[in-house]
């Protein structure tokens, strides 16, 4: 029997080596997998890429994660906000180095790891600093970027429902990354507000079919912070 | 600029800048609307003119601001306020929200700017080479991606420089993309030609709005 | 009032005009637009290029349309089936072009159209003759072929569910080429099963939203041949 | 090939094919099976070992063939036959079925084939240059993208060539991925040294075996 459900979190963490690359999903606090971050913490691994939208605000999860050294390089499209004070206080030191890419280019290029897309032109960021020294080319009239698949070792993201085969809905706005991440990383591992049984879910309805899911836990934490 | 301060004009509000923007959007547009006062559009559509707000973290669909007693902490929006879902509503993943963008089904989108060039040419995203992090977010996505891109923003800097320019000085977010200027002084149509003037406030001369650009303004052939 | 539902099917085929690319959705005789095939010989555009992943079996839908000589070209991945007689009598007597894709190529080829990227890199069909002529590249050590967005003029697509916004879902296997296509298109045309009311689908099970879609009409024809 | 037709042996049929192929593929293995005999192996693997089967038409989780009065007309499989779906199954469109298949999601591709050379090319989708329209389907997609091809063919055509060939005279449909071979006389790895017999039927020599193949077999090192 197929069972992806772990009950730890050292089993969730199990095999995540130093110098991964982990995409952290979520957008904003919504769809965060807060406690796949503090497991991560806890883990230990370090000398991280962090693919993510943001680059963590506060002083917990990814803000924490940044704080104790733990990431070398950052891959996100806006790093910025008025809490994302630990990120800033590390670039402006030089002790972390960022690729900042265009929010679509990134979920695109996360997209073509999953779908075995290896490369893609775009015409986002064409004529722009983010496109310096990249491969240009017109095409249909359209000037465009070549744009490279982007995949991770691993990635951790937060889902509403899951079953033991590894199926995942989403909560509203709490989809956003979290379906793509879990497409374009050698591991996935979810963290899912509810467990349900294996169909319960509506087979019309499954966002995240469970051959992109590794392992699943379960988070019952309730609502992302106001 | 001397001679404009004895002018008996009122420039437009962020609200009232909204609202002439909003004036503009017909019934059946789907529309990504920016940070700031490209938000506050949507404040002045009207529900039952049904125009249909895009957020880039996968919301099509948004409706007005929740009352705080019915917030729901799973809904926000690219600006990371708490929204509605209208009837008619739903939810893709980011990959899904940026094919909509980048594929040109967003009937427009509405930006704010640091400066826009007589060719369309649209910076609105990092404002100079210090060593704060560069933020880009999906601006660069928006600005390629919509059929139409509007922008609305402040006819001039806080220190009186033009925003209308003959070529940007910030780092560009696209090039040769933006349809529509609205300030807080006249509304702008970017043509071959240029900036055309399509309307103004009242009270201002077409010689005290030019002197408010560093781009040659034209009017209407 | 937004309202894409449209009661005739000459509503629903205005506009369409000779030499129009079609997106053909369907698969086998599961989720094919039988109607609207009908309503296009009806209004009567020649000179088309078809895209759909068969090339009409049998007598009727697109065989019918094959046969009256309306379709000049048609792109895709299985021409061939024990009934799909009118095409091959076309092919052999070299009065319709065929341009063979691989069927993940071709999905992806539209998939590419409706989210704006232009061109990609795919390692299907490197060194075979399917890749002959086109641009190659080595990627990450895999070596791809560079093809090209495959966007329609018009998609004429089979739902399940449909609103008067133009979201759709679908049934079970009738999903296929459907929402692909819906994207791809400059005009896309749905007939539905059922028409419900605005509010009534499931935000989170949407499958196509109405961005993709201009027209919908009713056509409650019951289950796809045996 | 005189001296073979007297040595006692019973090549395997199609359905014991396609058992013994079933017989490698482990529980939790996402698989998609080509048409043809590649159909039939799902028939011998045992609903309590569960593997997946993909089918490339957009369906995960299919279960068995319906009996006749369980038909559902909206649920076939690439072959065009009715299937089921298993509780956990879904469905996807085509261009997220095919993000399953050439992203590597799939464990295990099984398809037929004309031919496979010794360096693991496969020929399975055009046998020659006539004027009937040429089929690709998701062949080349599938032989690309699953993370395992094992190919499941008669050892030789029915006029005796062999089908396992030192270089392909078929049109290829990808090249160097096939990773084995089932064939109604014996099972092959394809590695660095070529064609390796992992097993044999009963009663055959592997010199037998050999006059059966074009290409040199191997014994395991």
């Amino acid at each position: 029997m197929i069972n992806r459900i772990v009950r730890t979190m050292a089993e969730a963490m199990a095999g995540i080596a130093d110098g991964a690359v982990v995409l952290l999903g979520g957008f904003g606090s919504v769809g965060q997998p807060q406690a796949l971050i503090d497991g991560l913490i806890e883990h230990g691994a370090k000398d991280l890429t962090v693919v993510a939208n943001n680059a963590g605000s506060g002083g917990e999860g990814l803000a924490k994660l940044l704080a104790m050294g733990r990431v070398r390089k950052i891959v996100c499209s806006y790093p910025r906000s008025p809490s994302a004070t630990v990120f800033e206080d590390l670039y402006k030191a030089g002790r972390i180095e960022l690729e900042l890419v265009p929010q679509g280019t990134l979920a695109e290029r996360m997209r073509a790891a999953g779908a075995g897309v290896q490369a893609f032109f775009t015409p986002t960021s064409y004529g722009t600093k983010l496109a310096a020294g990249k491969e240009t080319r017109e095409i249909n009239g359209r000037n465009c970027v070549l744009e490279y698949a982007l995949s991770g070792d691993v990635a951790l993201i937060e889902a509403w429902q899951g079953d033991r085969w590894g199926n995942l809905t989403y909560r509203r706005s709490g989809r956003n990354f979290n379906p793509v991440m879990a497409t374009a990383a050698r591991l996935t591992v979810a963290q899912t507000q509810h467990i349900v049984e294996l169909g319960a879910l509506d087979a019309e309805a499954v966002v995240t079919p469970g051959i992109f899911v590794d392992r699943v836990i379960h988070v019952p934490y309730g609502d992302p912070p106001l | 600029m001397p001679e404009t301060s004895s002018v008996a004009f009122k420039p437009l509000g962020r609200a009232a800048m909204a609202e002439r923007l909003a004036r503009d959007i017909p019934e059946g547009w789907y529309v990504n609307l920016g940070i700031g006062i490209p938000t506050l559009v949507a404040d002045h559509v009207p529900l039952d003119r049904e125009v249909i707000f895009h957020s880039e973290n996968g919301v099509l669909g948004m409706g007005p601001a929740p009352a705080a007693e019915h917030i729901d902490p799973w809904l926000i929006n690219a600006g990371k306020q708490h929204v509605t879902l209208r009837q008619g509503g739903c939810f893709v993943h980011h990959a899904d929200s940026f094919a909509m963008i980048r594929g040109g089904h967003l009937d427009l989108c509405v930006l704010g700017a640091y400066q826009v060039a007589t060719n369309g040419d649209i910076a609105n995203w990092a404002t100079s080479e210090n060593d704060t992090a560069p933020a880009v977010g999906g601006a660069m996505d928006l600005a390629v991606g919509a059929k139409r891109l509007w922008v609305v923003m402040e006819q001039t800097t806080r220190e009186g420089h033009a925003r209308l320019v003959n070529r940007l000085s910030y780092p560009a977010t696209a090039l040769a993309v933006v349809k529509r200027v609205y300030t807080n002084l006249a509304v702008f149509e970017v043509t071959e030609r240029g900036f055309v003037v399509l309307d103004m406030i009242a009270g201002l001369s077409f010689a005290a709005l030019q002197a408010r650009s560093e781009a040659k303004l034209h009017l209407p052939s």
